[in-house]
């Protein structure tokens, strides 16, 4: 079965990229697919490569992009939502005019076209948020 | 369709707008397993609502809270592949934000 | 492209948080790519059509005339629970456009019939 | 000492609690402001209060609801400079989030 | 250094927001500067002192621990709502730690004597 | 009379932010002090200079930079809870060893300690958050 996963909310503060980094992982152990996670609202701050978590604690950023690359995930960060917070990757650096990037890798930048393309096209999708 | 609740039933409407509205399965997650403990005042809204919803806790977000020996009567607890299958059982679902 | 039934469940209230506006830009990208998109307002949600928002004093964009373009993307199936307008003192009269109020119930027969549901 | 309601009655136990607690000033911003809005289930929670508490409201908060003609007698409306008059008023003050 | 009575309002859950973890750390921190420190425990703040908690599942650090460590900086003032702990199905028997269990009505006479509320 | 401002929630998501600006700028008006403004939790999200928001809307990150140099105000953002969230000047990217800086101008990252000597020395403080 194909599932999307949606994530509403930054990392550490709210437990919302916990609990679906937890469901990914058991999504892709029960053999099934996942076409794309989406990263909105705050979410988009689970995007950041800028993040130094304490050593005893979990490096949520580090995470997912580890298994972005280990299972070939699709992680798209919504462009709007990206812009009102500040996640950056090179080609907004340049339409900006901003001085720094700060998207960590296996992540890229994307329209809202991408989650309503992900409603479409997963067989499931589920939200986390606040 | 499946209700997805992560908020404490002491702090947000989300589990009585749910049964208010839903029917279906309901699986508590995050700090909505709080409505499962024995003894608190969510408890009789769960007993009362038996009928109409199937009850299920995730088991990390349980344990995490100290209610591993709380959990009432009637409550399926299950681990994040659960989580996954119980998504996968129901047509649609739903997270009460 | 396939079409699928869309619905955008709404209950948190204005300006206190984002949520709602950019719930309301997905809305539109679904009605963009011709989806069958619905609006249910439950809970807090409803204060997001209440009329008459003066937003200037805390310096944030109003709703009223956004809720005028979704006609324009033939996003005409809003349906807004009638014990939560009550709860909180409001009618339909109260709001800045013409929705279906509906019971709780009969909202919850609406979230059935979907295939995909998004709250934020 | 003044108490700081931003959260909506109807979606947060923040008013039930601070009324509960305390006493003295109650200062409705930003969702709160909904609590003092005519017609509300909130209305009659704070009539009963109002012998215990003086209640304002931050009136952009007000206006960017739309409830400028709807709030409740005995409601003191104020603007970002009375809000810093509250506060310096009342010799402490607490936030209810 | 002034000595100021500061207390430290605690409402919320613990491990759905990281709000009561990153509270105790200016607690530890307000004990460190030698002030008069104390904290209240109201609403869901009571579960954050709930004996037992077994976080490793969810991938996160538990509270148990810090808890015993606030004797350590002379911290000895926690209030815990009554009326919060019985909605709950709580006693004091069901905390980590030793605590003073009040009616509201007295933790807000506590709040009355403060100089600093800090609430998170 | 000498004013301290805690803001924990970051800028556009909740009004937080918003409602601690206008205060801020009141207290000015009204010729009290503000003696610091103390970001944490996602707070320390105000302080990045990469946010582009949209055009018709207000840039809240700038808005508080251009009070701070203008008023010379003191804006200090918590360094425990901006290494979680990705917020970096110069001295954290050589310390943590990281590519980029995203704090913004007027904001200067510090520790927790700053937070209690607000709390010590204002005569007022007032917490904004969620």
């Amino acid at each position: 079965m194909k599932f999307a996963i949606l994530i509403n909310e930054g990392p550490y503060t709210h437990q919302a990229s916990d609990t679906a980094f937890h469901f990914a992982k058991a999504v892709l152990a029960r053999g099934h697919e996942i076409f794309r996670v989406f990263f909105y609202h705050d979410g988009v701050n689970n995007a950041t490569r800028l993040t130094t978590p304490p050593q005893d604690d979990r490096n949520i950023v580090d995470r997912w992009s580890k298994l972005a690359t280990g299972s070939e995930l699709d992680m798209v960060v919504c462009v709007a939502a990206a812009q009102r917070r500040g996640i950056v990757d090179d080609g907004e650096m340049k339409r900006n005019g901003k001085d720094a990037t700060n998207l960590a890798p296996g992540f890229r930048i994307s329209g809202l076209g991408q989650l309503v393309e992900a409603g479409i096209q997963a067989d499931r999708i589920v939200v986390f948020g606040d | 369709m499946l209700h997805i609740i992560n908020k404490s039933p002491y702090d947000r409407p989300a589990l009585d707008s749910a049964l208010q509205t839903g029917e279906g399965g309901i699986l508590f997650t995050e700090d909505g397993v709080y409505a499962i403990a024995k003894g608190g005042a969510a408890e009789a809204k769960i007993k009362a609502a038996q009928g109409k919803f199937k009850f299920y806790a995730l088991s990390a977000d349980v344990d995490a809270r100290g209610l591993t020996d709380r959990v009432m009567e009637g409550i399926s607890v299950v681990d994040y592949g659960g989580f996954v299958d119980l998504v996968a059982e129901y047509k649609t679902n739903q997270s009460w934000l | 492209m396939t079409t699928k039934k869309f619905m955008f469940v709404n209950r948190k209230a204005p300006y206190g948080t984002i949520y709602a506006w950019e719930a309301l830009e997905v809305v539109l990208i679904a009605a963009a790519f011709e989806q069958d998109v619905s609006l249910a307002f439950l809970d807090d949600g409803v204060f997001q059509l209440k009329k008459g928002h003066q937003t200037k004093d805390i310096g944030v964009k109003a709703f009223e005339k956004t809720w005028g373009a979704l006609e324009d993307y033939d996003v005409t199936k809003l349906y807004v629970a009638q014990e939560s307008l009550a709860e909180r003192g409001l009618t339909a009269d109260d709001l800045a456009i013409p929705v279906e109020v509906l019971s709780r119930a009969e909202i919850g027969k609406k979230m059935e019939e979907q295939d995909v549901l998004l709250s934020f």
